[in-house]
This record gives structure tokens, sequence and C-alpha cells, in this order.
């Protein structure tokens, strides 16, 4: 069983790196999009310093949208995803087995990124710190709520805009519980109760994800 | 009779919020008998079309 | 609506279930115009004017109402997308299917009569209040599940995946409400609440409820009157179809 | 012992075959013939529970597949229009990893040894990308070698393959359905096939289940 799993998140990972250009491609976005803000909101530190938790955070959501259209899609064009579906294993553990290998490409770079981009906002020690925190629990959420999406528009022209349609209400709880963290930090509330929410809801994501996307997928490969 | 339009001051409001909703709970009424019809007619065209064809 | 899941399983079939609802749409409507009748009656002439906020307060009547039924809605819609992908019957589906566009317009009505409440008592269009905000989500899961569902072609296919989308929606709504709440209290405190039930004289209790039953009946009809389109376009070739389309009405 | 009982698919708003009933047991090979649109495809979909079927029953062993669904999955092998292989990976990878999916353990000399054996010898570590749609098949077709299933659905596993392909992939049904394996085959070539029990299903215009 857990074979299985490993076999799914080497595969991806090989894949991947035979691909390098999608993954930089997503942390290229995430970078873009974040030094974006302060070019359209003016240089001030202290408004800077204000809204980074919330831009780097949209950034990050906006960045995972974008990488979830590979999530499935190529496997479905090469009749992988059939294959999949006809292995004796559960298919939402290999659906999991995909996420983690989705998030270790795409989710990790950002998390590694951000207290980069955070230096660049004059965030304190302690908000990069949370920040890196609160994303490295809420981007597995985040894909794994965004596989959903990505399994139910499979195969659709305009796929990937209605994935974000989709997904992007679902994943509002993690970006209010993944940006209020650091702003409670920032402003010496502290951040604990959002860190504590945001692990309940990747809990959650983690346990109820897989399967409704692996119903999604059977529904959309039929 | 005025006096009961203006709505103590409040008339846009009162009057936007009541005339919106009664408005669309018109139109979505009407929307559907639209599509009803041109269903209907699609499938009075299609049968014509059996009819005609010798199948 | 309980009347007919008794015995819905004679009913699952779109050939039977269509006459039946040809048959309530006109009862539901009559009902749906005399409650609103009298709701409306009641909001202008029977409720008094509140002390704080005048007659600017009647809004309440409307902006309630139909966020009640937003919420309700798309909870019936889930219930029936699930029913519809466990026993796989093709009504309920087309029944979810249905639902949707009559939600959405109920949560647009919702924002929008909260919106020109808000003017007049806090002086902005838009205000970030918990329960607004929740409603603007809804909104968007409502747009979801409609762009979703229009974007496939195969209905079979576009039922089952809009089951799936409706499924988890309804489980997100109480976290989405549950993390609104509690990013507007972290932010805001609460002193703004569109929502704080001020000391709620029982006959506005009344005209809200009546006025809600009122969309309600309305929202029954409509939907019943859509389902049967949607029966007519998935069905067009079948026979029982064909030897139909010579009916009048 | 697969048993399919009055079947009927939709698909899309078109009635493919309805009340379509048929049976496969151990050791036997069943051709299946229609014209293009007569709905082979998906009835083989249908029964390696890819696809929900509107009416009718698909059972193995007396039990429907919709209840056994790993128990079953563990059985079936299809190989359908497309691969089902990755381009980015090496034809020794992908059978790696297809094996492992399909929960089945073979080793690094037994890869190599399918992959001769299936005619890719000297291309076993080049990735898929750069080998030609005959090969590719082939490699999809390496897995009929290291996989137990009893149950094999083939959608026009001959196409592309040069006439050296047909004859081995013959030999491998062949040896299949001695071992007491079932399969499920349609083609547009003509293919002597005559070992043990050959049954012929027609779908579409005057065959079974014929709308």
């Amino acid at each position: 069983m857990f074979e299985t799993f490993l076999a799914i998140v080497k595969r991806d990972l090989i894949l991947a790196m035979r691909r390098r250009s999608d993954v930089l491609t997503i942390l290229f976005f995430f970078v873009i999009v974040v030094s974006l803000f302060p070019l359209g909101i003016g240089p001030e530190m202290n408004t800077l310093r204000l809204i980074a938790p919330g831009v780097v955070w949209v950034a990050a959501l906006l960045a995972s949208m974008l990488a979830l259209e590979r999530l499935f899609a190529i496997d479905y064009a090469d009749g992988a995803l059939e294959q999949m579906l006809l292995t004796p294993q559960p298919l939402s553990l290999l659906v999991l087995g995909k996420v983690t290998a989705h998030w270790l490409v795409t989710g990790v770079p950002l998390v590694l990124m951000a207290p980069v981009l955070g230096i660049q906002y004059d965030l304190s020690l302690d908000g990069l710190r949370v920040l890196v925190i609160t994303l490295l629990l809420g981007t597995p959420a985040l894909s794994l709520i965004g596989a959903i999406g990505a399994a139910l528009t499979l195969g659709l022209r305009g796929g990937g805009v209605l994935v974000s349609l989709l997904v992007l209400p679902l994943t509002i709880p993690v970006l209010i519980f993944g940006a209020g963290a650091v702003e409670a930090t920032v402003s010496g509330l502290g951040g604990e109760g959002h860190i504590s929410m945001l692990a309940a809801i990747l809990v959650m994501a983690l346990f109820f994800a897989p399967l409704a996307a692996a119903a999604a997928l059977r529904v959309s490969v039929e | 009779m005025a006096e009961f339009f203006h709505m103590g001051g409040y008339a846009l409001y009162v009057w936007g919020s009541f005339g919106v909703t009664l408005l669309l709970m018109v139109i979505e009424p009407m929307l559907l008998k639209s599509r009803r019809r041109a269903i209907l007619k699609r499938i009075a065209r299609m049968a014509r079309l059996n009819v005609g064809e010798v199948s | 609506m309980s009347s007919r899941i008794v015995n819905w399983f004679k009913f699952s079939s779109p050939a039977t279930f269509y006459p039946l609802a040809g048959r309530l749409i006109p009862w539901f409507t009559a009902a749906a115009v005399i409650t609103l009748g009298v709701g409306l009656y009641m909001s202008f002439f029977v409720a008094p004017t509140d002390y704080k906020q005048g007659e600017g307060y009647r809004i309440i009547f409307v902006h309630v109402g139909t966020a009640w039924m937003s919420m309700f809605i798309y909870v019936v819609m889930a219930a029936w997308a699930g029913l519809g992908l466990v026993f796989n019957t093709r009504v309920s589906a087309m029944m979810a299917s249905a639902l949707a566009p009559t939600g959405a317009m109920f949560t647009f009505v919702a924002l929008w009569t909260g919106a020109l409440w808000g003017k007049p008592m806090w002086g902005t269009w838009w205000v970030w209040d918990a329960r607004l905000t929740s409603e603007l989500i809804l909104l968007f899961l409502y747009l979801g599940f409609i762009a979703l569902q229009s974007a496939i072609d195969d209905p079979r296919r576009a039922d089952r995946a809009g089951a799936i989308l409706a499924i988890v929606g309804v489980v997100n709504i109480p976290i989405i409400y549950y993390s609104v709440q509690w990013w507007n209290t972290l932010h805001q405190g609460a002193s703004v609440t569109v929502s704080g039930q001020s000391s709620m004289e029982t006959v506005m209790l009344w005209t809200m409820l009546i006025m809600t039953f009122g969309f309600w009946f309305y929202a029954i009809a409509v939907v019943l009157a859509r389902v049967r389109c949607i029966i007519l376009e998935r069905e067009r070739d079948t026979t029982w179809v064909r030897e139909l389309e010579g009916e009048v009405q | 012992m697969l048993e399919v009982v009055d079947l009927e698919c939709v698909r899309g708003d078109r009635r493919l075959f309805t009340n379509l009933s048929f049976s496969l047991s151990k050791g036997e090979l069943l051709y299946l013939y229609g014209h293009n649109g007569s709905g082979k495809t998906t009835l083989m979909r249908a029964i390696c529970g890819l696809l929900q079927p509107t009416e009718g029953e698909i059972r193995w062993d007396g039990e429907p597949i919709r209840e056994l669904s790993e128990e079953y999955t563990r059985e079936v092998l299809y190989i359908g229009h497309k691969n089902g292989i990755k381009d980015d990976l090496t034809a020794l990878e992908n059978l790696r990893v297809l094996s492992t999916l399909d929960g089945v353990h073979i080793t690094e000399e037994q890869a190599w040894d399918a992959l001769k054996r299936i005619g890719l010898h000297g291309f076993e570590d080049l990735p898929t990308q750069v080998l030609s749609q005959g090969q590719k098949r082939r490699v999809a077709l390496a897995r009929l070698l290291a996989h137990q299933a009893r149950l094999w659905i083939l959608d026009e596993p001959f196409t592309a393959l040069d006439k050296a392909a047909v004859e081995m992939l013959q030999q491998v049904i062949r040896e299949h359905l001695d071992r007491g394996g079932m399969a499920f085959l349609t083609t547009h070539q003509e293919v002597e096939l005559t070992a043990g029990q050959v049954k012929q299903l027609q779908l579409g215009k005057g065959g079974q289940g014929c709308v």
C-alpha cells in the first residue's frame, strides 16, 4: 500500500525534474506578483509592512492555483490516469501521492522563497518565521483543495480559469488564518490560535480532499 | 400617499431594495417561459423532421 | 418539498416527475403570490417604524428573508445532488441544477439589499461584515457550480461533477462562515454588525417569516418550472417527450 | 468468470447498445466486432469499471463489479487506445512504475527480459518520447508479460504493430489463454487465433444489443 504511494511520488518527482522549467515558472510568477505590489502602492515601508502578509499569501494562493493545471492534465492526456484508476490500490491514496509530489515541486519552493520576499517588505524576524510556518501548513492544504478542482475540470476547455473559480472560495479560510497569523504575530497579539486553525484545516483536507478528488476523477475520466 | 412613498427619507433605499427583489422575481419566470417556448419549438421541429424522414 | 420525498422513488423517473411538477407549479405560484402579498402589506403597514432606523429598517424584511433562502437553497441543492450521486437518479441531479440559478439570484438580492441597507445606516455601500462577506463567498460558490455544469457537455458528467462540488461546498460553508467571523472580529471588533438582532418585536418577526415563506413558495414554483425545462431539454428525443409536444401550455 | 447482463450504455445522449448479455469464462477469447462508433470502446471501458453503464450489470465470479472495486481491478488489465506511458520516462522506468502500481513486484532483470521479449532490445533506457508509435505500443504491451491479471481487455492492441510484433502478441495471448486466463479483444485486422474457445460478439447494426 505505502509502496505504491512512494512509487507515485517518486515517478512524479522524476517527471518534474525532467521538466524543470514548469517548476521555475510558478516560482517566478510568485516572485513577480509579490514584487508588483510596491510598484502599485508605493515604497513607504510602513504601508508595505502592513500589507506584507496579505500580499505574500494571496500571491502564494494564485501561484498554487496556476500550478494545479499540471496536476492531472498530462496523465489524463497520455492515459496514465486511466491506469491509475484500474490499479488494485485505493485511488485516494494515489491522488494523495500525486498531490504530495505536486506540493514538493510547487509548494515547497514558495515556502523557501517567502522569507526573501518578506525581507523585501521589511517584515520583522518573528513575522518571517510565522510566515514560513503558515505557508508550510497552508500550501499543502491549497494543493489538496486544488486537486478537487483540478479533478473536476479535467479535460474541459478553459479548465485553467474554471479551476480558480471553483477552488478560490474554498481556500478562503486558509488565506484568512494564514495571513491572519502573520499579522497577529507582527502586531504582538500572537498567532498561535490562527496556526492551530490552519493545522486543523490541513488535517481535514488531508483526509477529505483525496476522497473527493478521487470521486471527481472517476466522474471526469468516464 | 406621497408621504408613504417618501419612506421617511429612505425612499431610494427601501424602494431600491424591494423594487429590485420583486423585479428579479418577475424576470426569472419570464426567462423560464422563453426557455420553455424555445425547447418546445425545437422538439416540434424535430418531430416534424422525424415524421418526414423515413426512419 | 417533504411530501414528494416520501414516495419519490416512483417519481424519480423524468417521465413521471414531469407531469407531477406541472400540476404542482400553479399551487406553489398561488401560495407565493398570496404569502408575498400578505408579507408586503405587513412590511409596510403593520410593522411599526423603528425608533432608531426609521422607515429604512423595512429593508430587513427582504434582506434577511433572501439571505436565509440563499443559504437554505444551497443546502437543498447539495442534498439533491448527493441523492443523485448516491442513487444515480437523474431527476435529483436535475433538481440540483435547477436550484442553482434561483439560489444565486437570492444571494445577489441579499447582497444588493444588504448594501442598500448599509448605505443609510453606516454611510457606505459595502460593509465587510461577517454575514455579508460570507454571502459574497456563497455567491462565488453558486457561480462556480453553474460555471462547472455549463462547461461540461455530457449531462451525466455535469450532474456528477456538480454534485461533488456542491457537497464539498456545503461542507466548507460552516468553515468559511466561522473563519470570516474570526477574521471580522479580529480586525474590526464587533462594532459593525448588519446582522445584530435588535430587540425584534413579534410583529416584525412574523413579517419576516411570512416574507421568507413567500420566497420559499416562489423558489419551489420557479425551480419546478426550470426542472421541467431541463427534463425537456435532456429527454428531447425520447418518445414520451415527442408525444407530449402537442401540449398547449 | 465474467458475466454481462442486459447492459445498456449511453454516450452524450446517444444510446449505443441496449440489453446486451454475454459471458466469458476461463481460457476463452472474445472478439468484439463493430463499425466505428458502435460503442466497442465504451463497452470495454464499462467492463473494466471506468464507465458506469446506464442499465444492466457486470458480474465477476457472481459479484457485481461495483461492490468488488479493488478485488476486481486486481484481476483486470486494460490497454486502451492511449498507451498509458509517460513520454519523459524511459521504457524501463515506465514498466517498473506501472507494475508497482499493478501490485506486481518485478526485479530489474525481469523488466529487461520483458522488454527484450517484446522486441525493444537496445531501446530500454531511452525516454519513450524518442520511440516510434509502434515501439511505444510495445512498451504498453510489455505489461502483459509481467502482469498476473486473469482478464485482459485489449482495445485494438495490434494497431501500429509490425508483422513480427503481431505474431509475438498473438503468442502471448495464446499462452495467457492456456494458463486459464480470459481475453476480450477488439481489432480491425484479420487475426487468426484459434487456440482454445474463441467467441465472437458483433456490436452495432445487425449485431447483438442493437439499439
